[in-house]
């Protein structure tokens, strides 16, 4: 029987809090090592200990990152879920199990097989067995794939890094692992890994610590946060590497932070930091978007710079607090009550999440308002390859500040919120610069900032915001469109679904469409999204909300003959998307429609 | 001739626009005063960022200091809003406006998380027991058994900011009446002088919804049952004896961040302003006496400021160049090489 | 020369603190009671004292409410807008003002009508002087345009009730105002007024105190707020009317109030009480709702009822506090973060305002979520005419609330959040009554109410509350449909632009086009509207915002073909509507897409 | 032969769901805690409502008195729905646990708010010091010098929550720590018999993120520094003799809302806890110590609850029926022609 090289899904079954992660980190590292195309993703509870945790490894030449249709090797560690996940395998699963858990493992169809993990773990260090019983799982998915051991060495350093002790135990572990495999299990399986030519440049990274980077590079100088699952790891990023890099040559720090009291507090220091000139940044997930809509109003309509991440997970309220969802967008698209409209940057790999950390800065001095990043769990939380972040390849755009008085003595009739040069943008000046003090305020005022409810002095500067945020549209990142010759099906997305769309893509080929790609990167829309709608008989928005949320901007903004062939696909359960869902999905909906 | 300050500036570069309050306002006194004390202070008008939230009070930044920038926020939020201008820019030197409405009700977490970081700023409250630009409703800060003009008789317990604010280590603490120029001057200069939070809390009377006898915060009531705690004097480093003629009674004087001096003449029994407990027992008193303790009440020098524990770069952050903000080329091939190890 | 009866314009210029309301507020009620069709609106500023005011008084025998095309009769007592209204004023105005104020009147091409009004004022009482001038101008416009003495009279007595002294005063005030006008002034003014049959039933009511009576006889149990222009008077009104209307027997309240510590509480608390088994309502404005947003998505996962009124004002931040617009909608619709979607009611008449005011708790516990009910400054804070308000047709409906033991055993298979009934809708039991106990949460939970983080739970509780919130449709308040035969041109638009609808109306089809009209009144959409667009050749969606945020909605959710035929009409300038700016921005647009 | 309470129920009749919390939680101690007390004091579970706001300590009412409905809410926003609740539902007896950064930080304002109310309730802040749930950062009730297992000490002053609430005259206000079993008992059972704000400030260690020895909220050191002003023990009104011997020394008797006894007994030097001033000073003098001072620290029965100032109907409102919730159609009629005229 010829064997499957490089193509299958692995779920970890295990409690969190019980030392899994690392074990799942050597596993997907090693393969990562050995070249091979992996992909991990973390189901974790809303605790911190003892709770169910999934991680589903897929290993796939083709670059598929998804969770696969179905799973082929389980490790089944944890008692609490151990029936139910026993039960949803389908026949043929290989089972890795942990006979001292003394549960029953009722699946003749299946391949079992056990090892008295903790047990040996034990034996080895009675203390920490607990937590060392899950590298005996390593070893024996080691052994039943045939990962390196020179590979498994490297990732079990690189997880614990410095700590020889700790590496020594856990490669013994491994090493067990693999040798009560070996000389017990008798099965040969049929799926293994098979090195590939490494990209020397490549590693793995969470995009939320990309983002921290390019937050860095891009000159944050202070940072206000408030603890929120998933964007915390956004934040303690920054804060671990500010010592390294954005030290003075004094060993004064270079920016500021701040763990704010809430969010309220987080927005308004962002706020505060803008307008005060510095780069303000602040990250959070949607209940502290909520509360800082009132902030939010105040950034648009006094034109101040900031920047705001928001890294999804599952809503409304506090919902899932552990699982991943597209679904703030529209939320922040027009966040706080009136009439406003905010420019969203959305990246779809740790690449962009470096890259729109430090644009977004550039953006929001710009346009004088504040950005919003947009991420979400699954992309933030987890690791994806990159072969390394590239330098910002132009200066800061500090925009439109005057900084002295032959500046300001250079434009005609200068006014705060005067648009001096026609396109939205007015000029601003700085608190302690002397030159041309106005109060800001949330209240309606003139051209020159100076309080008014005049009619026709609110309408002008409301249709001047307009204007300006819409002149953002070209300038924000485009879409990044695959297409093909044939313009039969255009699918439009964003974010995380980067991680997914290829293996959707291809089971819509499979079923003799021809499907070309359009991933929008920032709201509001820039026009080649229209035009790649146009270009197209039938688009498709694909989305993880249920609302479907890009598809209702899209059918409010675009000329009224594009609307009718445009479709949306939303789905949203918690999991990181799955392919087959989506594609059926899709051919459900064309199947509506023709 | 005309007066000027040790920068030789005249008065009328730290006076605003027109106010637009109710004449007879207590807010308009205390503009007033600000304008008199920068300037008596010889601040530099465009290093002072007035800061407010929203309310009559928080209108007050546009009506004085008309060469500082100011940001009028929004309801509550003033104190977020300062901090993060102060982290990017420490130099300037923060003076803020607030409502017993805008700090006691929805803003009671920012002014507290603002005093526990020690910010270095003046943080003004123009206490007058009612909301005024919503028309008169009772703040929390209203005595029990106050009276507004229309309404009935407040039931329930008050708020006191002070016993707040020294509660949570407040480096300045005082209190202090809108009617009370020397007094106020004094604090209000004083409070300039200082680095950290310096917090007054002014008693201002609202005459359009509660100037009637039986309000505690009406003018009659407060000058009829003001508990003066010391007399006060300020004595600035530049000019350590102007007017200020040495008392002939005991006093103490406060040594302040910039070099000046208050001098605290005793009245009847000394104020330890040292010690916060006693503070807080001469507010608990004044409260069961239905009187309004004023003065210096707390003070403490030995409070490390918001920035200084964050370990910054001595010049302000927004002062930094590029190549200060935005780490290297190198650097960035070095973060790489790092994660590929 | 014919006398122009009953049709024309009167703008008072005033400061506001100077007691002008009343004076306004007499003119109004004294043609009120001579049976003329007369509406007003105070322009008034953000502040309390001495800031220009302006009230503008519409006399239409036709019934038009919005503020016209021109002033005839133009009241100038403000020194600060003084030149400016001057300036504004088309030839041939009739312009009463104070010579007091001793600023220039250099208009020769209007009529000048001056009166030394401080001065006599000063004569009658030297303190109350300044108050009392402004009833001087009462005098001269009851001269001008022939307003009885006996309604002048009724409208002073109603003014100060039971205040004898100041009656006397004012009336004598007024007097003299009209024999020094009568003596002085030799011009016979072109515009007069004549009585109409006085409808015996009808008065005069704010928007916002409507709803306050119908708020009180949908039994609302626990009214909390925070102070906030426009929604204070709301609150106020209900403590005012709790003890005549909400004591038991034994002279204790049947409502608790709460003047919360801010919004968010304001909110928690309407979470609370209707959790609890209680009516519990907060009213704010859009600043308010920003503040809510959290805790709205709490209301719509959790389920529980609760009614949240937004008075808008001017947005975005803190706008324009004092002036009205229709800027919240579409906040209101999505508000919070993930997918949401709530109830919104939208009352467009005073006797709506009671209406909705009741209604807005059945609908609340009927769908167990939060029903904001949508006013705006323009209805909230001037004064309708009404005939009366109706009583309830019906009695409360207090939703699906099990309150015994029997009613839940007879509940196959109960659960709290089990949609037994097949309309999304699950029941409920109250803490307190012991009956099944659950802990309700914000986070993911299942049929029975328990923490759960299971994909396929999560995804059919929202697909329920989907289903939930779309089956409410048809039960909430209809369209208010007015239709042509000839069924050309369709006008949909909702709130306080009823009371300009007609005279745009009127415009339209002077300019021969024929147009029936749809009026709103809930959200999400009843099938009506859609049917009403289905008719018609083209539709207008008029509003006052500046995005067209209804417009929005319908497009995103209108089925396709009928989005070619709508189209937006949009403006917000703070003032209230006036009926040419509309009208013609309609003829604009049917110009563009014909 | 099972224990039976005074209403004849089990314990079991009081326990909730299986715990998933850290084993060795602090806050699982104060759970079973709940769950005696309220067993001992014979509480009806079907009477009593469980409120929480976001945190690790939040999610506890899932773990105790499963017969009580509940409501775990959102971060730091409890005490407003604990309030909205109240008033429809004076009847109900309200148990919220919330936590340091769920009441210090976003919730402080609401928390303030409550006690300014004085909210019939018993309100437990599980307070270890750290954002558990979001695993670890400090939280702001931590202690300058505090350091916890990773990450640098503390710099920042703590907010000391009893303080706060006895500043504003919160009507019953102690301390104690999860590991103290007698003495956190007798309280919990004494606030269950207030009416009022029952406010317990419980040090409840972190075993994951704070259980260092450096850590001022580890077990070890709050053994080692507990500084007990009082022995307490709680007498029923149901059973005044229960198992209580009278004590040697001095003792002091509290008299409760529901007619039991808390009974302290003087330790070393006697604590005054009807003045807040010496309430104050002891827990002042004990932060400088770096020990933590637990017991009654504060309890003024004198002050009216939420409801009682508001003049309610007897009868719970929720419990009103239609006819006095709707007025009747004469009433409206009335209204209509109190326009008209
Ligand atoms: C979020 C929000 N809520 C409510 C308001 C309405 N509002 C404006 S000023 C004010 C109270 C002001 O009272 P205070 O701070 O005491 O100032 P004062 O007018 O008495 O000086 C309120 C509630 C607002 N602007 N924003
Ligand atoms: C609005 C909002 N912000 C942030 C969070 C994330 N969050 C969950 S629990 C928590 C802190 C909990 O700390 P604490 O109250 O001390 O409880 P502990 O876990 O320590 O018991 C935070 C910040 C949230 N759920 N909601
Ligand atoms: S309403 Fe009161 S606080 Fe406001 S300006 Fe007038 S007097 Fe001052
Ligand atoms: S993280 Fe800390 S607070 Fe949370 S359950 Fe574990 S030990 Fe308890
Ligand atoms: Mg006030
Ligand atoms: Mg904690």
């Amino acid at each position: 029987m010829g064997k499957i090289v490089n193509d299958f899904v692995i779920n970890v079954a295990t409690a969190n809090g019980t030392g899994s992660q690392s074990s799942n980190l050597i596993i997907l590292h090693s393969m990562f090592e050995m070249g091979i195309p992996v992909s991990g993703k973390n189901l974790f509870p809303s605790n911190i200990s003892g709770l169910p945790t999934w991680f589903i490894i897929r290993v796939s030449d083709e670059g598929y990152q998804a969770p696969g249709d179905y799973t082929n090797i389980q490790v089944l560690m944890n008692k609490d879920t151990w029936m139910k996940d026993l039960e949803g395998l389908e026949p043929g699963t290989i089972v890795v199990y942990n006979e001292d858990v003394k549960l029953p493992v009722d699946r003749d169809d299946c391949v079992l097989l056990g090892m008295p993990m903790t047990k040996m773990a034990r034996k080895i260090n009675p203390k920490l067995g607990r937590l060392i019983a899950n590298m005996y799982y390593v070893g024996a998915v080691a052994h039943l794939l045939g990962i390196d051991e020179d590979a498994i060495g490297k990732a079990v350093k690189a997880q614990f890094k410095g700590k020889e002790k700790a590496v020594e135990l856990n490669m013994q572990a491994i090493s067990e692992g693999r040798s009560f495999a070996e000389e017990n299990w008798e099965f040969e399986c049929q799926f293994c890994v098979e090195s590939r030519e490494k990209n020397p440049d490549s590693f793995l990274i969470e995009g939320n610590e990309a983002i921290a980077l390019g937050s860095i590079y891009g000159g944050v100088s202070m940072l206000s946060w408030y603890p929120i699952t998933p964007s915390s790891s956004l934040a303690e990023s920054i804060i671990g590497w500010l010592p390294e890099l954005r030290s003075d040559g004094d060993g004064g720090s270079t920016c500021a932070v701040i763990q704010a009291e809430d969010e309220l507090a987080a927005a308004g220091m962002v706020l505060g930091a803008g307008w005060a000139g510095g780069r303000g940044m602040t990250c959070t997930s949607g209940p502290g978007i909520s509360l800082m809509s009132e902030f939010i109003g105040l950034f648009y309509f006094s034109e101040v710079p900031g920047v705001i991440w928001d890294v999804n997970r599952v809503g409304p309220s506090t919902g899932l607090p552990t699982r991943t969802q597209q679904g703030d967008l529209s939320m922040l698209y027009e966040a706080s009550h009136g009439d406003t409209q905010h420019i969203v940057i959305i990246p779809g790999t740790v690449d962009e999440c470096f890259e729109f950390g430090w644009r977004a800065f550039d953006y929001a001095e710009r346009f004088q308002t504040m950005v919003f990043g947009f991420n979400d769990l699954d992309l933030g939380m987890n690791r994806w390859v990159t072969s390394g972040f590239n330098y910002p390849d132009k200066p800061m755009d500090r925009g439109k500040v005057i900084r002295s008085q032959e500046e300001l003595d250079s434009i005609a009739n200068y006014g705060r919120y005067r648009d001096v040069d026609g396109d939205g943008i007015a000029y601003r000046t700085l608190p302690g610069s002397g030159l041309d003090p106005i109060l800001y305020r949330g209240t309606g005022h003139d051209e020159d900032g100076v309080y008014s409810e005049d009619p026709q002095v609110y309408h002008e500067a409301m249709a001047r915001l307009k204007r300006k945020i819409d002149g953002a549209r070209e300038h924000l990142p485009e879409p990044v469109i695959r297409e093909e010759e044939n313009k039969e099906l255009g699918v439009i997305f964003y974010g995380s679904m980067e991680n997914t769309i290829v293996e959707i893509d291809d089971m819509l080929e499979e079923s003799g469409l021809s499907v070309s790609t359009c991933r929008v990167r920032a709201l509001p829309l820039h026009s080649e999204v229209e035009n790649f709608v146009r270009r197209h008989e039938r688009t498709i928005v694909l989305e993880i909300n249920r609302d479907g949320q890009l598809f209702g901007i899209i059918r409010k903004e675009f000329p009224v003959d594009l609307i009718p062939k445009i479709h949306s696909v939303a789905h949203s359960d918690g999991m990181p998307p799955r392919a087959r869902v989506y594609s059926d999905m899709i051919l459900e909906v064309l199947k509506e429609v023709s | 001739m005309v007066r000027l300050n040790v920068l030789e500036l005249e008065k009328s570069e730290y006076t605003g626009g027109k106010s637009s309050l109710c004449p007879g306002c207590g807010h308009d006194q205390i503009s007033n005063n600000i304008i008199q004390a920068a300037w008596e202070n010889g601040i530099q008008p465009e290093k002072i960022a007035k800061m407010s939230g929203i309310g009559c009070s928080s209108k007050t930044p546009a009506y004085f200091l008309g060469k500082s920038h100011g940001f009028n926020t929004v309801h509550g939020r003033m104190p977020s809003v300062t901090t993060g201008a102060n982290m990017v820019n420490k130099d300037l030197s923060f003076l803020a406006v607030s409502g017993d409405g805008d700090t006691a009700s929805i803003g009671i977490g920012q002014f507290i998380h603002a005093i526990r970081r020690n910010l270095d700023m003046v943080y003004i409250v123009e206490n007058n027991g009612v909301y005024g630009l919503t028309k008169g409703q009772y703040s929390a800060t209203v005595e029990k058994g106050s009276k507004k003009k229309k309404g009935s008789v407040n039931q329930q317990a008050p708020i006191d900011l002070c016993a707040m604010a020294i509660n949570l280590g407040c480096s300045f603490v005082a209190r202090s009446f809108s009617g009370s120029k020397k007094q106020l001057t004094a604090l209000m200069r004083a409070a300039m002088s200082h680095r950290g939070m310096a917090f007054i809390d002014i008693i201002s009377p609202c005459v359009t919804f509660a100037n009637n006898d039986e309000s505690y915060r009406s003018y009659n009531y407060v000058k009829a049952n003001d508990e003066v705690l010391h007399i006060l004097d300020y004595i600035p480093h530049f000019s350590p004896l102007e007017e200020v003629e040495v008392p002939e009674g005991e006093f103490r004087e406060v040594n302040l961040f910039d070099g000046s001096t208050l001098r605290l003449e005793t009245v009847a029994a000394d104020h330890d302003y040292t010690d916060a407990v006693s503070a807080l027992s001469a507010i608990h008193k004044s409260e069961k006496a239905g009187s309004h303790v004023t003065g210096l009440l707390y003070y403490d020098d030995d409070v490390p400021t918001a920035t200084d524990t964050l370990g910054l770069s001595e010049t302000p952050l927004v002062d930094l160049s590029e190549d200060l903000l935005r780490p290297s080329e190198d650097s960035l091939e070095k973060v790489n090489a790092g994660f590929r190890s």
